[in-house]
């Protein structure tokens, strides 16, 4: 793993500062009751999105779940506009029409993150099945949690890529939950991978929360799927801090995982990706620069969400239905 | 009976209780039946009071669970199966209609399915399209299902009661908008019949005919519409399948003037059906076109400012009122009541 | 243009065949694509004409196909997803309805899912309450759903081409009962535009809005009834979403008597949608009550012996037809005809 | 195995016999136009149905799908009123509104059968769970294919299953085709058996023609069952005969299979339990003999559905909803 080039390091490292800035500033605003739709946060699993969306080209596509604003932004997806979107702004990525829970930003090959549990996991691999068809060597990345294994649609999505082969990698973040209940309160065994030999796949677990590994495997993977290897299923095993939804720390809604979460807390991808760079030689003032300056524009974000207009009442009916003049 | 305040969402959980103490076979699946974020108070310690093995919490798995209830009350068990979202039931609506709503005519009647399905909406809080979805007029429009919608404490409770005792699959619609309602509900147990719609207020010069939520905004309007010198009568379907079209036709012949108003989407919806069967049974008793308040044909937004026009209350059943009163002023031949004997 | 006698299933596959030809984003993908059991002649040998890899056919996961094909779409294909019974799409609604509807609206119009949908209807034949389902009025009721019905060879050509064109989600629902049909239809490719009715047979008496397989029937009711001296008016509605209004309610204000002809269930079905419009728009021309031809609020049966029975068609329309005629005679006073200016 | 006692294995062959015989006659009926609902024939299948159904109890539980004849009759029901199912008769098990895709004998654990893929397997397992809050040793039986095993509700129902150890016995029917698609055409492997252990379940694999071992498999897999162990997923390899639907040789449709079905022919799952027989000494005459009564019970079954009456038109509308009256 020593092979990745410190300049990667670094983009990594500040994807996932920009991904805790933000996520850290959103849990403050939900708090202080100026973001009402629900938050999702990452916090705690930045390493799986920044690791994999550094082994993608920009016309890569990726979607994600109800917990994406780290995909969103690794993908390279605008902060203000995702900002304005959980403000309900007009300027807001979706537009005002999807909260924090919808976000897209196709210009960079986000495609779409939404909230019904494996709703996007088909998705990904029919826009991999578009690559085949279209001859092109983009590649397609589904994202997903251990609790969407648990619907048929991911084992039937799984079994269709497998057959063709297509060039889709699965990554399961697998953070133990499923909003309130823990991995064995819905399965059997710790064996979500095996899910991917079942149906005539590559699987491979890593260690979520080190970037270089997520980022290492995906390289793997997605060179695989763009040569016409076929499709991989990556177990990213990872925990989120916060809780289900909003801010709070899960130690409520009769969750006990307190003495899960010290350990997990003393995992922090970001303090060890930092260890990683400064072991590599970059000086910490340069690091806390680059902090410095992701806060910054996480304010940024917040004045231009602040400031931007909410739609008006009579848009509500526009955009059901698509028009060229109102896609602009 | 004895009395006394309960929300709606404690009335449920009583109901619930209730039945569970009573009938060995009542027990409980669904996802998020352990989390306040998923059903609010509706089931609140119910798994402490019951165990976790007859208060289950499922996997993410909305199609095969409802299929366990399914055939849990094929094999004798009388299974409430929760979906804390219309839409996520959208992922098992093969077993519920497939299986559940045609089993017993499939089998000449032989068996039946004695099951409630209860999906919850949970709409607003600038959650989306893919978090605010009502789609009760799908379940209307499918043979073999019963459909309830209760609007008040006291429903919430024997509709429930009834939904469970019954011998058919009932789907039981109830919405987080409601749960903080409160009134007087009698501590023990009783049934409110499934098919019964009921007059929340009588009145004289229009009909409003109203489902869930609806019914509170319903009768937010008639005390507005009052004070100008309206009288409305307002009724309270309760069960969308079977409708009872009497407690309905017998108001619209004396009114001659209808709003139906419904918590879900416009077009092919439960108030086209109630629309339709109104002017089928009292044409003439029509002294304007029925009217229908519902949502307009958009997926719901998040923003607060859309939110805030999408969804339809008071304002607009208090409106939809006014006009159907409106038009008959300028048609007086119309109504039976202008039709020479 | 240059036409020939055409089946329905055979211009089904000749718009497939040429939207292949001209557009390489288009491809098809479903279950039993490959085979007559599942499609009869609608797809004849395309897979041979365009390849298996672009004509798939697809294991038996109805939701995971739907989704390939929204994903499909979402990344600049043109699929059209078959699902060879409208029963088992509904393992797919979720993908349908959470995603492939919501999808534009919920990102704010940037992006479409232009996709066609195809399932088809396949009843009768004693195949019971699991494979006959007509459920095109719950996506009706969905919005960001267009729902188009062809009756025709011509225009089941034309809506696919159409369908296929369209940016946005479209349900293309044909019936297997209309696969035999035959018509000429254009050798070119043509479009029929999604959102317009066509009035089948001009009349003055009475009015039958038709639907599907339906339309079939009600020509041929308006023969039997045309001997009896009733000239009736039929209108094809060919797009159940959009509803072209006005061609229905300018039919209406003609004839003031209207029979609404559906081959889905009754209750909260299409007919109820059309009929409350009709009320709503038309109220002072109707002279009689809106009467809804549909199925009974019955599962299929198998039987031969109800089948018979279960099925409506031409004699329940002209019978309907005489009814609402009769319906006039004894109210004299209604409809604008009599209204005195 | 040879501690099968004869009288079993006599057992089993006439159920297989009585499915034969049963269905042949059915497809000459079909020929003939006599019959129109459509019929799965499970020809070639017998010994799965026989297998299992013979380790079963009378009062436990089977659920089976379109092609479920065979499965119908091992479980005990019926010959009478399901040949006036068939025919649509008001006499028929289902009563007329079922034919030959919903079959149901509830008296001896036949809870139904039905077309839709996948359908029935999360009821059995859903009876499953009602046995084990009921506190009785009862076990279920899901009969399906190898289509099956691609809708995702078959994966949810595996892990609910394994997840709270039901008493449940998965038998899945690979007979390598679900209608025209043979299993490449579906699926990446021929591993279908390997989502047993991806769910956390003991999975075996075993020939499906060779009806003593099918019992051998079943009688473990519903002792485990039985006696709270939990449940077991069996893959039983076999072969259909006919076409997907009617009589056919299913040479048709494309599907070119003609090798495929010498061989199999050649395995027939009857022959080879008649050799069992006859090697343990079961003279031939008395097999012949139990052939002549199974084909007199079938030309019974004939005469009965065919002087049965239909339904009345005015029964259309009966039993949408139950009422115990119209139960019995
Ligand atoms: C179809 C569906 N069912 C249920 C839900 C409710 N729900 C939202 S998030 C969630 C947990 C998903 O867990 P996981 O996939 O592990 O993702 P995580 O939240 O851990 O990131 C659930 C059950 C949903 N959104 N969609
Ligand atoms: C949900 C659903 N999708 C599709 C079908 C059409 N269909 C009927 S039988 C069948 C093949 C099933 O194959 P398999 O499960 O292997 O059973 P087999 O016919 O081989 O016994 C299919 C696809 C269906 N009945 N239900
Ligand atoms: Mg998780
Ligand atoms: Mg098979």
């Amino acid at each position: 793993m020593d092979d990745i080039p410190i300049t990667l390091l670094r983009a990594m490292y500040v994807t996932m500062l920009r991904i805790r800035r933000f996520e850290e500033h959103v849990a403050r605003l939900v708090e202080r009751g100026e973001i009402k739709t629900p938050c999702h946060l990452y916090i705690g699993q930045e390493a799986v999105a920044a690791g994999i969306c550094a082994a993608l080209r920009v016309d890569d596509q990726i979607f994600g779940t109800h917990r994406s604003h780290g995909h969103y932004l690794a993908k390279g997806g605008d902060m203000q506009a995702m900002m304005a979107e959980i403000y309900g702004k007009r300027t807001g990525c979706s537009r005002g029409r999807g909260g924090s829970m919808h976000l897209i930003a196709p210009e960079v090959g986000l495609l779409g993150t939404v909230p019904i549990v494996s709703g996007t996991i088909p998705l990904a691999v029919g826009a991999a099945l578009a690559a085949m068809l279209q001859g092109c060597d983009r590649v397609t990345v589904a994202f997903f949690g251990d609790g969407a294994m648990e619907e048929g649609t991911a084992h039937e999505s799984l079994n269709l890529a497998a057959h063709r082969r297509l060039p889709v990698v699965f990554v399961c973040e697998n953070n133990l939950y499923s909003s309130h209940l823990s991995l064995f309160e819905r399965r059997a065994r710790d064996n979500i991978v095996d899910a991917a030999a079942a149906h005539g796949l590559v699987g491979i677990r890593v260690d979520g929360n080190d970037a270089e590994a997520v980022h290492a495997a995906a390289s793997q993977a997605v060179a695989r799927a763009r040569s016409g290897g076929g499709a991989t299923f990556l177990e990213c095993r990872t925990y989120r801090w916060r809780g289900h939804v909003g801010p709070s720390w899960d130690l409520d809604v009769g969750v006990k995982r307190k003495d899960e979460l010290r350990e997990w807390l003393s995992r922090d991808p970001i303090a060890r990706l930092r260890q990683s760079l400064v072991s590599a030689g970059v000086p910490t003032e340069v690091l806390d620069r680059l902090d410095d300056d992701v806060q910054a524009e996480v304010a940024r974000a917040e004045a231009y969400a602040k400031q931007s207009p909410y739609p008006a009442a009579d848009e509500l009916t526009m955009h059901v239905f698509y028009s060229e003049d109102a896609s602009r | 009976m004895n009395t006394r305040p309960l929300t709606y969402a404690q009335a449920i959980r009583e109901a619930l209780a209730q039945m569970m103490e009573r009938d060995p076979r009542v027990f409980v699946i669904g996802q998020g039946v352990w989390s306040p974020w998923y059903v609010g108070t509706s089931m609140q310690d119910l798994d402490r009071q019951f165990g976790r093995e007859r208060v289950i919490d499922s996997p993410v798995s909305e199609n095969a669970t409802t299929g366990v209830g399914i055939g849990a009350a094929l094999a004798g068990m009388r299974p409430v199966v929760i979906h804390p979202r219309v839409d996520f039931m959208l992922l098992a609506v093969d077993q519920l209609v497939n299986e559940a709503a045609n089993w017993c005519y499939m089998f000449g009647g032989q068996v039946s399915v004695p099951i409630v399905i209860r999906p919850i909406i949970n709409r607003g809080g600038e959650q989306g399209a893919q978090h605010s979805q009502a789609l009760h007029a799908w379940f209307m429009h499918v043979p073999g299902l019963k459909v309830v919608m209760p609007a008040t404490p006291y429903d919430a409770k024997g509709l429930l009661v009834a939904s469970i005792l019954d011998d058919n699959p009932v789907l039981y619609v109830d919405d987080r908008w409601l749960y903080m309602e409160t009134a007087d509900v009698p501590e023990e147990l009783y049934s409110v019949p499934i098919g019964q719609a009921a007059v929340r207020r009588a009145g004289r010069d229009a009909t409003v005919v109203a489902i869930s939520y609806m019914v509170k905004a319903a009768v937010e309007a008639g005390e507005r519409l009052s004070h100008e010198g309206v009288d409305v009568e307002i009724i309270d379907v309760r069960s969308l399948k079977p409708l009872d079209d009497a407690t309905i036709l017998a108001s619209v012949r004396k009114t001659g003037h209808v709003v139906v108003a419904d918590s879900g989407w416009r077009t092919c919806g439960a108030a086209a059906e109630i629309s339709a069967r109104i002017s089928e049974h009292a044409f003439d008793a029509l002294r304007a076109p029925v009217a229908r308040v519902a949502l307009p044909d958009v997926p719901a937004p998040t923003s607060r400012a859309l939110e805030g026009v999408y969804y339809v209350g008071a304002d607009h059943i208090a409106a939809a009122v006014r006009r159907v009163l409106h038009e008959r002023a300028t048609h007086p031949l119309r109504g039976r009541a202008s039709v020479p004997p």
